[in-house]
């Protein structure tokens, strides 16, 4: 990296962190109104449910606890001691999980970021691959197939795959456990210990990761093929390059820019997905958690939830950004 | 230059003038003007030639004149009307002033018949559909074109049929000025003959004026009466085009000139350095970092354009041979000058 | 006469059913800038793109030879293939713009083709790409070494291609309308550069172009296509001052004069035949179609070449008849 | 057209998407005749396994369902919400990627900023919390995919405008005085379209996924038949059941395929055609 | 000591259990092992483990840490659990209770009879269920350390049942005093004298208690560590009784499923232990809405419903039918009553007399239904009613949503016409059963109360007087004829009292040996090592 080019770095990712006030500040704010107003909007509330556990109170019991909540007051001023409150990385207090959310998403929030975050990698990694060997053999029998495998891998529903992996490896092989994210009453400390997490961790990541190996894979097929045309890679070959340099340096590279522009949106993606996935391998993540607080009509929980991951994705897009400020030197806006 | 405008005080009007016009694209630290300070006037039935290499301005002018680009600053005149009113009647002036594109075949839409295409302006404005056939087969008479081309497709046509459809399309709406962004550009050279001769027929037979953007001197050569050479947004030079091939006055204008190949030499020393639209000059003559003749003058201080012979006008320092007051200025020169 | 670099014979390039190049013969020799002209679509590129074997492998096929160097760079195999491009044969591109890869600075697109070729340093392949930037007169070439394409203007991007192309010392430069996408001035500019390297460097050059008038000035010999077929070939002199090919003649007459000449009040400019007599076939002359002069001979077969004139002034027309009987050797 | 029609025709995977497609449509149009009536009535005894009955091919669940009838209604279900969520999702995102595209400026930055924000919450998330607070059914579940996936639409719709409206030919229009309704309807739409309607097919394709994984998680209308709301009936009985499983699962994966198969057929086709 | 009524009732309910006494006498000849782990599974997470406020799942593991006075052994005879003995005033309005001396908190302070007094009272005031069981608690009077008596104002037959661990844990006034007991953080990770100790609970995945070294009752317990496996997904429940990852549950799996991993060699089944549960499943109309107003209309729909072949179908015939408001198992009060056999001539008939005939399509008219949203097969059960209905013309629409919908659509909105519901009967009527029928417990925003909004003045009388009757034929009487009117008036299609059963690895030893089975405190089980 050469002078200039650090400079324009640094001077490009300062205008994309100094332009956060401006762009992912405002669109965060609406995120959070949105979700408040959107669950405000539930027939039914937390005391509802609440109620129904605690079965014979009375009215004025639950006008009191009501008041207590603070749903008796105008939706506006909820809304602004929700805002104030957040600011403090308050997030409220659940009565249905009788802890603070915040401690409860503590709680959840690094077993799924270990789930998706494992499956962001190995997607992007085998689909990086899948993809360039795709693209590589265009046309040919390995590609056609690899092409028919991404495509079926893409079609398939998450939840059934999982279904079916736990059914292949853990019922009928008896080789991986069936769910959860650790073994109970063992007290395992040290290698044993992450072993035995990551053998947890298995299933469910290949299962996440599948479906976004075939999505990477077939947008890096797509813009290799569509580098391939490009006169640069023309140029390439009048060079006398050999092809794995062609490939490797002077397509890929140009072929991962649309990769990393989805990237920060993935984060999203792979929080919605782990939904289904989190519920099918009874992982205590966040997308479980998210679930558990629609059933159980928890809506502090579930706006925290949604604030939360419209965060990680704009925060995600920022970091994709300065990526993209350094691999792209073009980027001058 | 008031005093020249003083002198001349009952010259009718031109058609089209433009008056101080200056585009500015984006904004604040990425600002960039396209145009800085543009003035010149075109009377009913002749050619001004817009000449200039990439990022002159040229098309930003053109677009500009037909409205697609919105002015920051200064006027344009049609018929003595300030175009940017938002009047109903701004708006049916404005179909007099029309233009024809650079590219034959993207200016016209790949998903209609070249019958759509040639009635959708007649319908939009209501004439009625027998009137509409009968001027839509007198306009494709008029450019050489058979009817039989009205139900094909753009792409079924050759390039130089493609830009005569485009010519027709406006000779529809009878226009009396056009704007040309480089017609022949994109045909091959035998084409561009057919289209060339075209457009001259057509101005003969209709009085048309011509705005002819281009950057081929070759064409420049054979249509315009007169020759505006624009450098990086501004006019640097304006002048007869018999008088401008005789005696360029300014150094942008000569090198142009004699850039153009075919002309039996095969080595021509030039500097090395060439425009662009980033490396604006920040002071003075815009030229200067590559003018041969630059002097401390030049870097500092901008030249106005000045008359310096017969309804010659350029913008440099080392330019200055004749007096202003002894100029030779013809009417026509006076319309430029007032626009100036 | 001085010695053949490159000597193409039988040139035939299908895409899918089209016949793109009709099996075109013509040489190059040592130290010459040979023009190759004609209008678009005439397969002037596609003979470029097939000198490096460039042209895609699928729906592509290609006859004849094309020998460089003694090999014929058709049917070498892959690996010498690559040691032989960008080595003895490079191109240059038309459009600067696209063919530098954006990502990379130039300074790494030089010295990965001088290492490519060239078995030294990455120290050493940087100070020659510095050499070789100054050389095509990039101002400041230790700095700008590390730039990256789209911090350059279209001619200085075109420069960095040509020092790229020339890295290897290449025998045969294929320039594939080098200027089109430049401005007229910067045009000059590049034309003279190529020339003074081809003095300097002693290559020769294949400038490919549909601009007649840069073949005036720069071009020793012009080979004029029309529909894949050679219509005619002479050295520059003859060729503009006695066209044979009715092609050709027409070609020359629509060229505008800069000045003097018609005006649009004074006249009008010459316009090529409109359309010929005949119909075109696959098996004859292409321009017969638009060919005033066309018989119905010139349907049944491809024309062959004839020497029409001093030196070696050939043309491919049966009915303009050659003044001197048929020339057994072929260019 | 005919070039693309041939095109198309010599394209594998359209070709056999089709196909497949087409398989799809004559058992959503049989179903009501083969099996007229609730197909959720009980008409057997409960889990009678496949290929044990040749009344019942497929088997029946675990309430005495005809399985066979109740895939071919869930067909007709699940194919309706695809279809109906992106129809809706394809009309507003075209709309609103339109407007922006086409005039630029502040309504732009104001629909952009409206995309961004769809954007940043998960679909998934959105869909369940929409299906939740307005309770799920057909209606909902349709307006609540349709209104994650219009997003999608309005950035293609936006790009494709942003770009299209810079050509001659729009210039050329706003020239000779057309209307801004005009161009944006008559003169880009048409040409705007290629990219977009290359992409309904995927669309569909991802609908059906989300509709399945929706039901699956109990978020499906309970009073009709869909592959999802099947799987999720299944689950109870998977572990001897599996049938009740992989044979909806597999119906889903199928359809979704031929939609995926159709949608990048249609992108080779109608993009090839966009870039030649 | 005086005997009450309820425990000579459990008695007899107990004497039916002889055989399943037998077995366990068997099995006691086993010596219990010290060590090992037991995983329990539990369907849905607890809210908190302390059952001092909560009801739920929360009862399977609050006695673990938490207990009782009194327990209850399978025959319904109440012992000693931190009661070491206690006795009734003549006029059964006076409780008195000697505490076990010696016993200490998890955190080491002592027990005292201050903290059975802030227990019970709070009890009353917070408990789902305090309320109704403690509703005539007047005082807690507590004259030393060890002993609290219990002043009632009018004599509460269901009293000492409800002072079971499971209902009603002794919880220690130190960590509580100041505090809402609801929001207590201390519910979380509860302080008890237990047999275990809570150690720590990973939100959706599982609680963990360890081992109470200092136990009360030495040697016990046996086990070094109890582990609460959350797994709400029916399939991967069963998936981890097959695998051996989980030990033992309270009706764990999906009914489908039952016989066959009961096949397994490593499981067995218990049904001992349900006894108290007494599940009720029925169909609630809402007599507000019209035609649901009209008897007919409402004899129609239960006409119109097999209910046999629904229980086979759904649950496999797990569980008996019942049309009484009171189930079979609630003996000696449960009484059966004609109720309305499966006769769709019949239901056709009511219908066209209620003035609904076949219109277009057949359909006499368009309802909704509203199923539990919690629980296996209740989605079913809709769609078999739904099928059902169709036959004599009426079309159903199945409105699906959470639980918390559910509650407020039914109980506050009031927005519905049939819905099902399950409630359990408990141990007594008066905890179960009043709250459905009785006309003052028609509370708009009250979960599971009335919410027909049912009003027959005889019901009321009947329930009124049973509530404080001690008498046990009298009260036997008296809800025979509470049946019998409301079989009559059918504000509910009481359908099917569904079995409970413990699913559980061979090993798991004496893990039911009270009235509340898996609800107990688990200090007697132990994993037998030759079993493992």
């Amino acid at each position: 990296m050469k002078f200039s080019s650090l400079r324009r770095g640094l001077v490009m990712s300062g205008r994309v962190l100094l332009s956060i006030p401006f762009r992912a500040l405002p669109t965060l704010l609406a995120a959070i109104v949105v979700s408040f107003l959107l669950l405000r909007l539930i027939p039914g509330d937390a005391v509802d449910v609440m109620a129904s556990q605690v079965a014979l109170s009375n009215e004025s019991d639950i006008a009191k606890w009501r008041h207590d909540l603070g749903l008796d007051r105008s939706i506006g001023e909820q809304l602004l001691d929700y805002i104030v409150n957040l600011a403090r990385l308050d997030f409220g207090y659940s009565h249905i999980y009788n802890m603070p959310v915040a401690s409860l998403i503590g709680e959840r929030l690094p077993s799924t970021c270990l789930l998706a975050g494992t499956a962001f990698v190995v997607a992007i990694i085998l689909g990086i691959l899948a993809g360039v060997i795709s693209g590589y053999a265009k046309g040919g029998a390995l590609d056609q197939l690899t092409s028919a495998v991404l495509l079926l891998l893409y079609s398939v529903p998450a939840f059934w795959t999982g279904l079916l992996l736990i059914e292949v490896f853990a019922v009928w092989l008896n080789w991986l456990p069936l769910g959860g994210s650790q073994s109970l009453g063992l007290d395992l400390s040290g290698a044993a210990r992450i072993g035995d997490r990551l053998r947890h961790l298995v299933l469910p990541a290949v299962t996440l990761a599948l479906f976004y190996i075939a999505v990477d894979a077939r947008l890096v097929r797509a813009s290799m093929l569509e580098v391939q045309n490009q006169d640069y890679i023309r140029t390439a070959i009048a060079k006398g390059l050999d092809r794995h340099t062609i490939v490797w340096k002077h397509m890929l590279r140009n072929a991962l820019l649309p990769l990393t522009a989805v990237a920060g949106n993935r984060i999203g993606a792979m929080l919605g997905g782990a939904v289904t996935i989190e519920t099918v391998f009874n992982w205590p993540g966040m997308g479980r958690l998210a679930f558990e607080a629609v059933l159980k009509r928890d809506f502090t929980v579930l706006t925290a939830i949604l604030v939360l991951s419209a965060f990680f994705v704009i925060a995600a897009n920022i970091i994709v950004d300065l990526i993209q400020v350094w691999i792209d030197p073009r980027i001058e806006h | 230059m008031p005093h020249v405008l003083s002198s001349s005080p009952v010259c009718p009007l031109p058609l089209l003038s433009f008056e101080n016009v200056e585009v500015v694209y984006g904004q604040a630290r990425e600002r960039r003007k396209a145009l800085d300070r543009v003035s010149f006037a075109i009377e009913a039935g002749e050619t001004l030639a817009l000449v200039g290499e990439s990022g002159s301005g040229k098309s930003t002018l053109a677009k500009a004149a037909i409205g697609l680009v919105p002015i920051s600053s200064g006027t344009i005149r049609l018929d003595g009307v300030d175009l940017a009113q938002r009047h109903r009647s701004v708006r049916a002036l404005r179909s007099r002033m029309q233009m024809v594109f650079q590219d034959s075949g993207s200016a016209l839409n790949p998903l209609q018949t070249i019958q759509r295409i040639l009635e959708t302006p007649l319908k939009i404005r209501g004439v009625p559909r027998p009137e509409r056939l009968a001027r839509i087969a007198e306009a494709l008479e008029q450019v050489n074109l058979p009817t039989s081309i009205l139900t094909r497709y753009p792409h079924a046509l050759s390039g130089g049929q493609k830009q005569r459809v485009g010519i027709a399309r406006v000779l529809l709406l009878k226009p009396e000025i056009l704007v040309l962004d480089e017609p022949v550009s994109s045909l091959d050279i035998s084409m561009q003959a057919q289209v060339l001769n075209l457009l001259a027929d057509l101005q003969d037979r209709h009085r048309f004026a011509y705005l002819f953007i281009s950057h081929d001197m070759r064409s420049v050569n054979f249509l315009s009466d007169r020759v505006a050479v624009l450098y990086l947004g501004r006019i640097v030079e304006l002048a007869d085009r018999a008088a401008l091939q005789a005696n360029p006055l300014h150094p942008y204008t000569r090198l142009l000139f004699e850039s153009i190949p075919g002309q039996g030499r095969r080595h021509i020393e030039l500097p090395s350095t060439e425009a662009s639209g980033t490396e604006t000059a920040n002071t003075g003559c815009r030229f200067h970092k590559r003018c041969p003749l630059v002097t401390s003058l030049c870097r500092e201080i901008e030249p106005n354009l000045h008359v310096t012979g017969h309804d010659h006008f350029v913008a440099c320092h080392h330019a200055q041979t004749e007096q202003v007051a002894s100029a030779r200025v013809s009417r026509r020169a006076v319309n430029d000058l007032r626009a100036i | 006469m001085s010695r053949l670099i490159a000597d193409i014979r039988g040139l035939s390039v299908h895409f899918g059913e089209h016949l793109i190049v009709d099996g075109i013969d013509f040489s190059i020799q040592e130290n010459e800038i040979l023009a190759l002209v004609g209008e678009s679509g005439c397969g002037k590129s596609t003979v470029a793109l097939s000198l490096l074997r460039l042209l895609p492998d699928k729906g592509c096929t290609v006859a004849g030879k094309v020998l460089l160097g003694g090999r014929d760079i058709l049917t070498v195999p892959e690996n010498e293939l690559n040691d032989l491009r960008g080595s003895a044969v490079s191109i240059i591109f038309q459009d600067p713009s696209t063919a530098l890869n954006p990502v990379w600075s130039i300074g790494s697109q030089i010295v990965e083709t001088l290492r490519r070729h060239r078995n030294i340093s990455a120290k050493a392949a940087r100070r020659q790409a510095i050499d070789l930037l100054d050389l095509v007169a990039i101002p400041d070439p230790h700095r700008r070494i590390d730039d990256f394409p789209h911090q350059f203007s279209g001619g200085m991007r075109q420069r960095v291609m040509i020092a790229m192309a020339i890295s290897c010392n290449p025998r045969l430069l294929v320039a594939d309308e080098p200027t089109t996408a430049l401005d007229v001035t910067t045009q000059a500019q590049v034309l003279e550069l190529l020339d003074k390297l081809r003095r300097d460097l002693s290559m020769s050059i294949l400038l490919i172009t549909h601009d007649l008038s840069l073949v005036a000035d720069w071009a020793d010999r012009v080979v004029v296509m029309y529909g894949g077929q050679i219509c005619e070939s002479a050295p520059t002199r003859s060729l503009f001052s006695a066209p044979f090919h009715p092609y050709t003649q027409c070609l020359l007459a629509s060229i505008p004069p800069l000045s003097g000449g018609p005006t649009h009040r004074t006249g009008r400019l010459f316009e090529g035949p409109s359309a010929g007599v005949v119909t075109a076939s696959a098996a004859g002359c292409r321009y017969a179609a638009r060919c005033d002069r066309a018989e119905a001979s010139c349907l049944s077969a491809k024309p062959a070449i004839f020497s029409v004139g001093a030196g070696s002034h050939l043309a491919a027309c049966p009915v303009v008849k050659p003044s001197v009987s048929l020339a057994a050797t072929v260019i | 057209m005919l070039a693309l029609l041939k095109k198309a025709y010599l394209n594998n995977s359209l070709v056999s998407g089709a196909t497949l497609l087409s398989v799809l449509a004559a058992v959503i149009i049989v179903a009501p005749f083969l099996y007229p009536g609730d197909p959720q009535s009980m008409v057997a005894p409960a889990l009678i396994r496949p290929g044990e009955d040749a009344r019942y091919i497929l088997g029946t669940d675990g309430l005495g369902h005809d399985l066979t009838a109740e895939l071919m209604h869930g067909a007709g279900i699940s194919v309706m919400i695809g279809i109906g969520s992106v129809t809706v999702g394809v009309f507003v995102g075209t709309i609103i990627g339109a407007i922006g595209g086409y005039f630029g400026g502040l309504v732009d930055d104001l629909l952009t900023r409206l995309t961004e924000l769809f954007q940043t919450v998960p679909t998934f998330l959105l869909v369940m919390a929409l299906v939740c607070v307005f309770e799920p059914s057909l209606v909902v579940i349709i307006a609540a995919i349709a209104a994650t996936s219009w997003v999608s639409v309005a950035r293609i719709t936006r790009a494709q405008f942003r770009t299209l409206r810079q050509r001659d030919y729009v210039l050329a229009a706003r020239t000779l005085g057309y209307s801004d309704a005009r161009i944006i309807v008559v003169e880009i739409l048409p040409n705007a379209i290629a990219p977009i309607v290359a992409n309904i097919s995927l669309m569909i394709a991802s609908a059906i996924l989300l509709e399945s994984a929706l039901s699956f998680i109990g978020l499906g209308d309970p009073n009709v038949v869909s592959w999802g709301s099947m799987i999720a009936e299944g689950r109870d009985y998977m572990r001897s059941d599996w049938y009740l499983i992989a044979i909806p699962g597999a119906a889903i994966a199928a359809t979704v395929f031929a939609f995926n198969l159709v949608g990048d057929g249609l992108n080779h086709v109608l993009n090839a055609r966009a870039s030649s | 000591m005086i005997m009450t009524g309820i425990s000579r009732r459990t008695f007899n309910l107990g004497a039916t259990a002889g055989m399943a006494g037998l077995l366990s006498a068997k099995r006691v000849l086993a010596t219990p092992a010290r060590g090992g782990v037991l995983t329990m599974l539990l369907a849905g997470e607890p809210i908190a483990l302390s059952a001092i406020a909560y009801s739920g799942p929360t009862r399977n593991v609050s006695p673990k840490i938490q207990e009782g006075l009194v327990a209850f052994d399978l025959e319904g005879n109440p012992k000693p659990q931190l009661a070491t003995s206690w006795w009734i005033s003549p006029d059964r309005k006076t409780y008195g209770f000697t505490l076990r001396p010696n016993v200490r908190w998890h955190d080491g302070q002592p027990l005292t009879s201050a903290d059975v007094a802030y227990s019970i009272l709070t009890l009353k005031k917070f408990h789902p269920y305090g309320s109704a069981t403690l509703v005539n608690v007047s005082d807690v009077e507590t004259p030393d350390e060890h002993t609290a008596i219990i002043h009632l104002s009018s004599p509460s037959p269901a009293l000492l049942g409800a002072l079971r661990a499971e209902f009603s844990p002794i919880v220690p006034k130190h960590l509580y005093a100041d505090k809402d007991p609801r929001t207590n953080p201390i519910n979380n990770a509860p302080v008890g004298t237990g047999p275990f100790k809570f150690l720590n609970w990973e939100r959706g995945s599982h609680i963990t208690l360890v081992r109470n070294p200092d136990y009360w009752d030495q040697p016990k317990p046996y086990i070094d560590r109890l582990i609460f496996k959350i797994i709400a997904d029916g399939n991967a429940r069963v998936a981890a009784f097959e695998t051996g990852d989980v030990d033992i549950g309270a009706t764990p799996v999906p009914p489908n499923e039952v016989n066959r991993i009961l096949r397994l060699p490593h499981l067995r089944s218990e049904n001992r232990g349900y006894a108290w549960l007494g599940s009720l499943t029925f169909l609630m109309f809402n007599l507000e809405r019209p035609p649901f107003d009209k008897l007919a209309v409402r004899q129609a729909i239960a006409h119109a419903i097999n209910v046999p072949r629904m229980l086979d179908i759904i649950w496999y015939g797990r569980g008996v039918v019942t049309s009484s408001p009171i189930v079979p198992s609630l003996k000696p009060f449960h009484t059966d009553v004609p109720g309305y056999p499966y006769d769709l001539a019949r239901a056709n008939a009511l219908l066209d007399e209620a003035d609904l005939p076949r219109r277009s399509g057949g359909i006499r008219l368009r309802m909704d239904f509203d199923y539990l949203p919690y629980g296996d097969g209740y989605h079913q059960l809709a769609k078999y009613v739904r099928a059902s209905l169709a036959d004599v013309g009426i079309h159903v629409t199945i409105r699906a949503q959470d639980f918390g919908a559910y509650v407020r659509r039914l109980y506050t909105q009031r927005d519905f016409g049939l819905a099902q519901v399950s409630v359990a009967n408990d141990y007594d009527p008066t905890v179960g059963v009043h709250k459905l029928y009785w006309s003052r417990m028609f509370r708009p925003g009250i979960p599971f109360s009335n919410g027909p909004h049912y009003h027959n003045p005889r019901a009321d009388e009947l329930l009124e007087a049973a509530s404080r009757e001690i008498d046990l034929e009298k009260r036997i009487a008296q809800y025979r004829e509470f049946q019998l009117v409301v079989d009559q008036d059918l504000p509910h299609i009481n359908l099917l009292s569904l079995d409970s059963y413990t699913i559980h690895h061979r090993k798991v030893r004496d893990h039911t040996v009270t009235v509340d089975g898996l609800a107990g405190n688990f200090a007697d089980v132990f994993i037998d090592p030759s079993a493992t």
